[in-house]
Formats: structure tokens, C-alpha cells, sequence
């Protein structure tokens, strides 16, 4: 098995699918540039010389438009893998994905499918308010979606190539920090998610969580970046007694329900984890279906480890207290015995 | 192109159908038996019908909230148009879609989208399919003046020209995006010298004048298919009716509403046949009749079709290969 | 007293702060055409004459534009009301309120202020997909907006008259329902919200909440049209003995949580209702919250009567299956007993 | 104008410090005393110089994710931007913002918009503030050659000229957005051929020469402050280094680079102000140090300054009247 980071296995994933079915391809911009640096996190780069600029397109900056051609494209018969390069451009995109993309299938009657990928980096690096967003409850939120957050390169990869292969609309958002530890456009802060990834073809199937540690005490759930602050908190937990179950649900829609379900009815105490501000969270989500479906389980109170209400700040010393971290985990997790 | 090689008669058919089926629809939704609001197409029809008349069912065409024109001049038939607009089961988007939603891809209309300007950039997107797979079909979008000043035309008509699309914009300027007057919210004379901005051709055609936009059409289609590139194609037309249900229209004039309705393109057209021989009082009679018949048969299938059931809003939120399937 | 629609009152505001603040100005799309209707739905109707083009200001068809725009004119010292035609074309403008008016104060220091109001229609009203949405749960996540959205006469003119003061960007979250059941241009199904509104001068606050009918065996949680869903329901409850607390948060953001949780803490059982779909609603939202600050006091599960997970249906047959109904919420309320 | 109007020597002051402090920063960046990324304006100097000649502390002017250049221009003092760069709570920003978003209402300098082409509708709407407040103030927004792909720059552009706006828009031309060349996404010459589009006069010029890029702005701001409406001015110029951290530049030769590095602005002047007798070698040099000196002070104001408090955090969510409380 060969050993990659997160962009490597992304990179792995479009090279396979590219090279499996012609209709796929690739759309964004500074994907393809010769001399570029195959997007803003590198997962495209050297692609084009493998595949030729028509197939991995490098547009203008027009999110709204490159996105509404991958919409257009996908109905008329290919498959394309757009790229936004921080995902908070998604919101001028964002007609396209819900107005267009996301209904075009019920709108239709079932007639019409749009198999398409958009691909999105989250998460804060330092680079202030407008490119640290975590976009996801914005998407968990729109029937005819499909969301995607890996937070392994095993996953990443295996995701992707479901993704590809899926004939509705998916978006694969992606943690900055989990992109690779290594290189000259390595992020501060950036945690190895390097992983080992088989050398056959296997896919992750879309809708399938993972539990990432065993335990039977405390369920916590987090996803990208904080599954890795769950799980550093756990070890901490577990010098003190306290076993904590950690779930990665890798797919946010459709959700694995009975996945955290189950895991909550055998710990009887739940805490979610995410980078996102808390109101209006996914973790509010998870929390509202487990106080739905699995109340007469619950020991103690659900909680939340989100950011606060505010937009992401700059300071590295604002960002770190913005930014859920393994103590906060740890107090909210005591916080229930 | 000489006259005789344009297909008057069919264009004629094409638009008075829009014309009767339009009427009809308006009569049934004041009679309270078509939910909803409607968006009618009533003195545009030369355009629809003028561009299509190109189209081949492989080539796509995209519509707007005024999609019933486009659709019947793109060849769905009118019964599953009619069942839509009744909410029935049977309709091109069984009862999910509703009016600014119709279209059927087996004849290459793509459901409406009813967001302004929406469609323009999917237009390049299908096209940028058409040309990858080889094909020599193209795309068509219409929207109206009000889309031209909508991001989604500037970001759009960019991409087509960059990339030489095969994909034809034809804007139908009819002077007003809702109530709000054309030169109000434009400081160009025309939405075609925008063209330029992308380094596409632009042009400006009588949009009540069948064979003119058949004409501009055709180059501009042709030229898209072999490899030419996108064209914007501005018609200038009128809507003669209100913007949707009970628009009383008193942001424009009687008179200018007047000087329009004398250049409604249909009588027109049935002029022209006249003249040229090609038809007579009493053939063009006959059309109408059998417009009618087909529109009754329409409207009668709408009537008796089963409305969908309640939970049937829980399918198709995904695509199926199974068709009603849940994926 | 008068007696006036939500239309009526929101006009009534609008002039009032008009007449008051000459920075006040009204922008949008067909909002002060000659002859025309008054916006989408004639809240504005008349004012044009009143107060001249200028300041009922026509735009063209340029969401992102005018969002933009009305940010701008608020940053550089006038007041902005924005009127969004339908609020499923606030995905269009999306950029410009998440990311330039929500994050201006913050990113400048506290420096800069952007006293803008953005007002928008919602809810499903036979028109299919892209005309029915309702987006609060888009923007009640948003960190920097505050979010309102009144039920009432009484509560429309009073927190817009307080949102055109704010000096923070407010969306206003309007039901097509709910604008007035006469007049040419009204509604199938709509629902009188005709009430009284004061001759004299009043706010409604920001941020309080309402009890809209007090009981003790169940807190229903209820906004925009679901109130009166709430509303009705309590009473068919009430003639089976199940006393039903419904209340009406009117403000979404900054909420009256205590007066939520307060409730709950007293019936210990709590159903939220809301048009939107489930997964990432704002009820989920309102459930999150109470799971974590009420737990202990909670009798039973906590039940979200919403809109499936499916774009909105035209067909009326389906539409009525989609939006939440009086007899929906009886049985979600009888389920927890 | 006659030469002997145009501020020269202040501009070359300006020109100068702009191009010291950003050196600085790139050193200090290097050093990894500057967290984050950095977008650099070397090479463009002369255009945010020769236009913010022309505006005072009560006008606006917004810029992107290169803003610094920008802001010196504008008289933002040289130590809360370094103190935000620092990420110190003395900063523009408190620290809140960061590089890409600089700026300072004090002396018109609105905090930078880090989402290209986001500015573009954003000074409309200031430039009509400043009408309807009867002001003759002016919004100028900076923005590259690539947010000219973006809809709000349609959007923003035909609003600001179907109301005639006090706005004048500044299109730094570099060749680049980001690694992409203009050629591959615009089908145009100029970026002011778009002009046009919307009515509204376009300018080309040459951004490397601060003289016509001061010309230019003068008619165009003369104008908006008359009266007269907007202008699109497009300044062909080129950015010297990467476009963040750690850019290669490998998709441009090093032959573009050297040609452009010829055209570098700041000899240029230096040379004319010599010619004219303006200047010697000497007091150039004495400029020179006094910038140093300036650049000197700004890093050990920011260097001196305390760090926000990690709970600072929650501040200025909303806007307080009190500053630093909570609404
Ligand atoms: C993005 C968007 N904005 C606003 C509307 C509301 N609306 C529907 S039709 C219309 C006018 C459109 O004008 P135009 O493009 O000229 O088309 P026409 O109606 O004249 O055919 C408006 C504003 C919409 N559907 N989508
Ligand atoms: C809406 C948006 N899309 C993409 C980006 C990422 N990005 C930052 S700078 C840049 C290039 C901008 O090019 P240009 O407008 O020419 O300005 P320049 O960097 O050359 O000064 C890109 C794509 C962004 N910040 N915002
Ligand atoms: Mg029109
Ligand atoms: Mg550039």
C-alpha cells in the first residue's frame, strides 16, 4: 500500500475516474495553468499535462458561471469535478447549487440527473474572515444534495471515486489543515492525515460513518479537521477512566443515522464537534436527532463544541480560541459526569 | 436564403399554436381550473418559432418563468405542457414542476429555470458538453432584457466565447423585465452591443418578423455547429399580454401596447402566406381548427388524469436509474 | 386603532421611517415603478409618489448588485431597506450579505457599520421550487446578521420600524401567507394577519419573543405561518385536555432563548414547527439548544414538525403534504404523552 | 495639465514607501514574523499613487486581497498596518482583519474585500451615499484584470451608470489573476473595451507611468464629482512577485518578467524628476531613508504592541456606538 496525503488521494481519485470514463472532468480556476500550482491546494496539479487543458478546464473567476457550466454539463451528458478554491466563494455559487443543480432532478419529475462534484476547502488558516469559513450546514440543509467530508486520505480518495461514479449532485468539502503536512504550500497548523491507500481500486460508499475509536462511556462525533481533536481528546479521556466512542459519519447527507444512533443508545451521553459556529451548526443538527430519536437513552445533556458566533478572526491567538480544541473537548465531555 | 426554402407554413402552425394554447391556458386559469400563476408568451411567438424551427430534438434548448413557447415550438406536446399546468401526474414534470418549470428532455427542452439568468451559463455548460462528446448539436438559451443585467449573463457569455461554444443567446427584448421599462436599466441601446464585451457577434433582429429570426437564427446556429462559436442574437418583441396573473399593465401605455398589437407577428405571417400563395382564408381557417382540436384533446387529457398522490412529494428528490425509484 | 394587513403595516413602517430619517431609502426590483405593483407583493405600493425614484429606488434585475449596493450606501451613511422579489433569489446575493455586510464590522475592528435592512418573502404559494423556499435557517447562522420575522400586523411595523434603526445588518423574513388574504393580488390559502396597529409611535424590540397562548402540558415553538398552525392546533388539543404554551420567538437572531427555555423548563415537552426542510432547519436549531440548557426538565423527545427533505412540490395536493399542517402537529404533540 | 501641477515628488514619496514597506513585509514574512499570506503590490505602485492623488480623507476608496499599496496611498499610517499584519491588537483591524482586509474609515480607506470583484457593487452603493448626501465626494474601487469576470463587476458597473454614480473603477491590468493569463479568459484586448457595455467611458493606461495614470484619474474623478458619472480606467501594469507566499511564478516566462522590469515606475520617475530638476541623486537618496526610518518606526510600533486577548474574539460581532462593547 502506498503511503499519501489527503491531496495526494484526491489527485489519485480525479487521475482514476479520468482515466476510467472520458465524460469525467475537471473545471476551476488555477486547476490547470502550466507552471500553476493545480489549485489552491495542489490537488489538480500536473493533471493537465496527463489530460490535456480541455479536460481539466481552467475558467475565469466566475464562480457562479463555472458553476452553472458544470451544472449544464452534467445534464447534458458529462461528468464534471469542479473546484472551488476556498469555499467561501461557494456562497456566489450558490444559486447555481440550490436553485439549480439540487432540484433540477425533482423539478423535472425524475427525468433529469446532474452527476456532478464540487469540491471545497474549509476551515481557518490564519487568513482572516472571508476564506476560513466551515460551509457545510449550509449544504446539509438542501434536499437533492448530497454531502461528502473526509477527514482521512483512504476516505478522501475512496469518496471522491463514489462521488464521481453518483448521478446527483455531491459536494466534497475538504479541511485545509488535512490537505498534506508536508511541502512549500503546506499550511501552519496542518495535521498529517497522510494515510496508507491500497494500490487496487476500492470505494468509500457514499452514506457510510466510521467509527474511529471504541468506547462505551461517551459518544463524540466530529468530522474533518475535529474528528482529530475528538480523538486527541479521547486518549487524554481515557487516562482518566473515561472511554470515548468516536464517530466519523465521513458522509454528512445521507447521514448514517444508526451509526451515532446506536452509539448513543450504548454510551447514553453525546458531545458533537466542529469547527462551524454553533447556531444554526450541523452539530445542533445531530443533537436535534438524537434528542428526537433517542431521548429515553440520554444520560445527560447533548453538547455542542462548535466556534462561537463570530466570524472567523485573524490574530493566530483569536483563531486558536475560535477554533474547537482537544481541552474544550475534554471540559465538555467532564461536563456530562 | 430564398423565401421558399424557409418553412412559412410550419412557422405559422408553430405559432399559432403558442398563440391558441396560451389563450386556453389564460381561460382556464381565470376560470380558476390551472393553479398557480402563469407567465404567458402571447406576442413573442415569432421568436421561439423562428429560432427552433433550427433545432433538432438532440439540441437543447433552455427556457425561463415563459417557458410554454419554447416548449411547444421545441416539440413537447401540448397534453403533458396542459397536465403540468393542471398539476396532474401525467405532466412533463408529473405535477412537481408546475408552469415556469415545463420541458422534456427526450425532445431536448430542459425543464425551465425560473431563476433570471439562470439558465445562461447552464446553455454553456450543455454546450460544452455538445462539443466534448463530438456531437454537432448546440445549445439555445432565451431569457429576456431583465436577464441581461444579471451576473449569470456576464460570467456566461464570457465562458461561450473563451471556450468558441456551440451556443446561441437569443435575448428577447420586450422592453420591459416585469414592469420595469427596457431604457431604465439600460444606459446601451441595444442588449446586443453588450456582444462585444465578450468578443462574440451580436445582432439585432425584428423580433416580429418570423423569417428575420429564422434568418439570424439560422447563421448563428449553423456557424454554432460548425465550430464557430456562440452569437447573441437581441429580438425585439412585445409582450402583449400582463407579466403574470392579474398585471393590470399600467406602467406602459395604450398606445404603445396599440402600436405593438399592429405588428403582431401572426397576421403578419398569414399575410405573407396569402401573398406568396401558400395558403388561404379558408386553409389558414382549417389551422386554426385543428390547433383547437389538438388544444381541446390537451386540455381534455389534463382533465382526466389522476393528480399525484400526496407522498408522491417524497420521490425523485434523487435521480434513479429505476425511473420512480428512490436512489 | 387601525386595522391593517402585514403589507399594510410594513408599508406604514416604511413611510414612517422615511418621513423621520431622511437616510432612509427604499431599494429593489419593480418596488417604485410608475403603474406598477409595489414590489412583488405591494408593500411598497404609493410610496414613490410620496417620497419620489430617488428614494424608492428601481433597480435592475441584479441581486448581487443591489445586496452590494445597499451595503455600500449603509457603509457610507445612509439607512437601505432591500427588497428581495422572492427570497429563493437571496442565494444570489448571498456573497454580499455572508460575506461583505454580516463580517464588515467585525473584520474592521468595530470600526465600520453597515445599517441595512434586507427584506424577503418566504414560503410556499403554488409555485414551484424555486419560488417557495424559506430561508431562515441560511441566515440565523450567519454571525453578524440579526434575523426577524413577524407573524402579526403589530409585530411587522414594529421590528421593521426597529431593523431600519439597528445599526447592523437585518434580514427580515416575510410569509407570502401572511401579507393580507384581499385584494387582487392575494394568495391562494392565505391566512388573515389583519390586526390592530397603534395610531402612535412603537417598536418592537429586537430580540423578545411572544407567548402567544399560555398552557402548561406542551411548549410549541411556531414562526411566520406556523404560528397559526400552532395556534390551531392548541385549540383541537385543548379539547382533548392538552393545554399547549405556543410561542413566536418574532426574532430569530439574537433569539429569546429564556423565554424558550423557560417554557420548556414548565411543560417539559416541547414540538417545534417550522415550513423549512428538517435536516439543518432551524428547528433542529431550537431542539440543539434546549437538548444542552433544558435537558433535565424535558419529559419526552423533542419533536420537529417540518417539511420533508424534498424541494417544495407544485401541485397543490403535494404542496399541502409538504408544508406543516394543523393535524401534523396534533400528532407529533400526542406522541409525547 | 502642465507638469508643474502634478504632485511628482510626493507621488514618488509615496510611490517609494510603498514599494519599501512591502519589501519589508516580504522580509519579515520570510522571517516568519508575519503570519498568513501575503498578496504583494510591488510593480503596481503607480496606479494606487497617481490615483489617491486626486482624493482626499473624505472620499472612499475599497480594494482586495492586495490592499496595501492601497492604503498607504490612501494615508492609512504605516504602523497599524504593520501592527495588523502583526496580528496585534494596535492593528486597523485589532487584529480581527489581516492583511487582506486593511483599511481605515478615518481617512476613507474602506477595510479591503477579500472576494474579487465583491467591492465593485459595494462602491456604487457608497458613490451613492455620496450623492444623495449632497456631498461631491467620490468612491473609487481598485480591482485586477480578473474580477473583471466576476458578475458583480457587471452588475455593480451598469447600476453605477444607468444612475450616473460619483464613482470611478480602476482596473490594475497585471496579465494575471493569480496564475492566469488574461489572454485565456478574455476574449477582449482591454478590460475597458467593456466599457462600452454599459454606457459608460473606458480608459487605457499605461500603469507604469504615474504621470498618465495621474492624468487619467483627474479627468475621471473631475467628472464623477461634476456630475458626470462613472469610468472604467483599465492600467496595463504588472505585479513583480508572486501572488501570495511562496509562488514560483513558473507559469510566466522570465523574458515578460525582465521586459516588464524595465517599465518598473519608480526609476522612471526618479529619472524624470532629475531631468525636471526636481530631484538629485542625494535627495532621492534622503528620501529613501527617511521612508526606511518610517518603516523602521512602523515595525517596532507593531513589534511593541500587545496581542489581542484570545477572548477578543467575541467583540464587534455587531457594531456598538461605545466602542469595543456589544450591541
Ligand atoms: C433572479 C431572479 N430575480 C427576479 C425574479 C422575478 N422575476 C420573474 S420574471 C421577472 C422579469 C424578467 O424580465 P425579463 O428577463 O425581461 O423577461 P420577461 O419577463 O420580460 O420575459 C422578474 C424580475 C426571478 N424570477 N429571478
Ligand atoms: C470570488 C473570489 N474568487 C477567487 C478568489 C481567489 N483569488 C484570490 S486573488 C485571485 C486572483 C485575482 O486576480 P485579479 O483580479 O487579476 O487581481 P490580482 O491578484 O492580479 O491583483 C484569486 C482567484 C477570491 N479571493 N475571490
Ligand atoms: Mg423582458
Ligand atoms: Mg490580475
Amino acid at each position: 500500500m502506498a503511503q499519501m496525503s489527503i491531496a495526494e488521494a484526491l489527485r489519485q481519485a480525479i487521475r482514476e475516474e479520468m482515466q476510467r470514463d472520458p465524460r469525467v472532468f475537471c473545471i476551476g480556476e488555477d486547476i490547470g495553468v502550466e507552471g500553476g500550482w493545480g489549485g489552491a491546494f495542489t490537488v489538480t496539479l500536473g493533471l493537465s499535462d496527463e489530460f490535456g487543458h480541455e479536460r481539466i478546464l481552467d475558467t475565469p473567476i466566475s464562480e457562479l458561471g463555472l458553476t452553472g457550466v458544470a451544472v449544464g454539463a452534467a445534464m447534458a451528458g458529462l461528468r464534471p469535478i469542479a473546484d472551488m478554491q476556498y469555499g467561501d466563494f461557494l456562497f456566489l455559487a450558490m444559486d447555481q447549487l440550490v436553485n439549480q443543480a439540487a432540484k433540477m432532478t425533482y423539478m423535472s419529475g425524475g427525468t433529469v440527473k446532474v452527476p456532478m462534484v464540487m469540491r471545497a476547502p474549509v476551515g481557518a488558516t490564519r487568513r482572516g474572515a472571508q476564506h476560513a469559513q466551515s460551509l457545510e450546514a449550509f449544504f446539509t440543509h438542501v434536499p437533492g444534495l448530497k454531502v461528502v467530508a473526509p477527514s482521512t486520505a483512504y476516505d478522501a480518495k475512496g469518496l471522491l471515486k463514489s462521488a464521481v461514479r453518483d448521478d446527483n449532485p455531491v459536494i466534497m468539502f475538504e479541511h485545509k489543515l488535512l490537505y498534506g503536512s508536508k511541502g512549500p504550500r503546506t499550511e501552519t497548523g496542518a495535521i498529517s492525515a497522510t494515510g496508507e491507500v491500497p494500490e487496487e481500486e476500492y470505494l468509500v460508499p457514499i452514506g457510510e460513518g466510521a467509527i474511529r475509536r471504541e468506547g462505551s462511556d461517551v459518544t463524540i462525533v466530529g468530522k474533518l479537521l475535529t474528528v482529530y481533536r475528538a480523538l486527541g481528546a479521547a486518549e487524554q479521556l481515557a487516562q482518566e477512566g473515561i472511554e470515548a466512542e468516536v464517530i466519523d459519519p465521513r458522509t454528512l447527507v445521507p447521514l448514517d443515522r444508526d451509526l451515532i444512533l446506536e452509539s448513543v443508545r450504548k454510551t447514553g451521553r453525546l458531545v458533537v464537534v466542529e469547527e462551524d459556529n454553533i447556531t444554526g451548526g450541523w452539530a445542533g443538527d445531530i443533537a436535534a436527532m438524537v434528542a428526537e430519536e433517542a431521548f429515553f437513552w440520554l444520560d445527560a445533556p447533548i453538547k455542542r463544541v462548535s466556534a462561537p458566533d463570530t466570524p472567523a478572526p485573524f490574530a493566530p491567538v483569536m483563531e486558536a480560541f475560535y477554533v474547537p480544541s482537544e481541552e474544550r473537548v475534554i471540559r465538555a465531555v467532564k461536563s456530562l459526569f | 436564403m430564398s423565401s421558399s426554402e424557409v418553412p412559412l407554413l410550419e412557422m405559422y402552425r408553430t405559432m399559432l399554436t403558442i398563440r391558441r394554447f396560451e389563450e386556453r391556458c389564460n381561460y382556464l386559469f381565470m376560470q380558476g381550473r390551472i393553479p398557480s400563476t402563469l407567465h404567458l408568451y402571447i406576442g413573442q411567438e415569432a421568436v421561439a418559432t423562428g429560432v427552433c424551427a433550427h433545432l433538432g430534438p438532440d439540441d437543447y434548448a433552455l427556457s425561463t418563468h415563459r417557458p410554454h413557447g419554447h416548449s411547444i415550438a421545441k416539440g413537447v406536446s401540448l397534453s403533458i405542457i396542459m397536465a403540468e399546468l393542471f398539476a396532474k401526474s401525467t405532466g412533463c414534470c408529473l405535477g412537481k414542476g408546475g408552469s415556469m418549470h415545463v420541458g422534456d428532455m427526450d425532445v431536448g427542452m430542459v425543464p425551465a429555470i425560473a431563476i433570471v439568468g439562470g439558465n445562461i451559463p447552464l446553455a454553456a455548460g450543455m454546450a460544452l458538453a455538445c462539443k466534448r462528446l463530438e456531437t454537432d448539436r448546440v445549445a439555445v438559451a432565451f431569457f429576456g432584457d431583465g436577464a441581461a443585467n444579471e451576473g449569470a449573463f456576464h460570467e456566461g457569455l464570457n465562458m461561450a466565447a473563451i471556450w468558441d461554444l456551440p451556443v446561441v443567446y437569443v435575448c428577447e427584448n420586450n422592453l420591459y423585465g416585469a414592469s420595469t421599462k427596457f431604457s431604465t436599466v439600460f444606459k446601451v441601446e441595444n442588449v446586443a452591443d453588450r456582444a462585444a464585451a465578450y468578443g462574440m457577434p451580436g445582432m439585432v433582429v425584428n423580433g416580429m418578423d418570423v423569417e428575420a429570426v429564422y434568418q439570424a437564427a439560422g447563421e448563428a446556429i449553423t456557424r454554432a455547429r460548425q465550430g464557430g462559436g456562440p452569437t447573441l442574437i437581441e429580438c425585439k418583441t412585445y409582450r402583449m399580454v400582463g407579466h403574470s396573473r392579474s398585471d393590470p399593465r399600467t406602467y406602459r401605455t395604450k398606445e404603445e401596447e396599440a402600436s405593438w398589437q399592429e405588428k403582431d407577428s401572426i397576421p403578419r405571417l398569414a399575410k405573407r402566406l396569402r401573398e406568396e400563395g401558400l395558403a388561404t382564408d379558408e386553409s389558414l381557417e382549417a389551422i386554426d381548427k385543428e390547433i383547437e382540436q389538438a388544444i381541446d384533446e390537451a386540455v381534455a387529457f389534463a382533465e382526466r388524469s389522476p393528480s399525484p398522490e400526496p407522498a408522491d412529494t417524497l420521490k425523485h428528490v434523487f435521480y434513479a436509474s429505476e425511473s420512480g425509484g428512490e436512489a
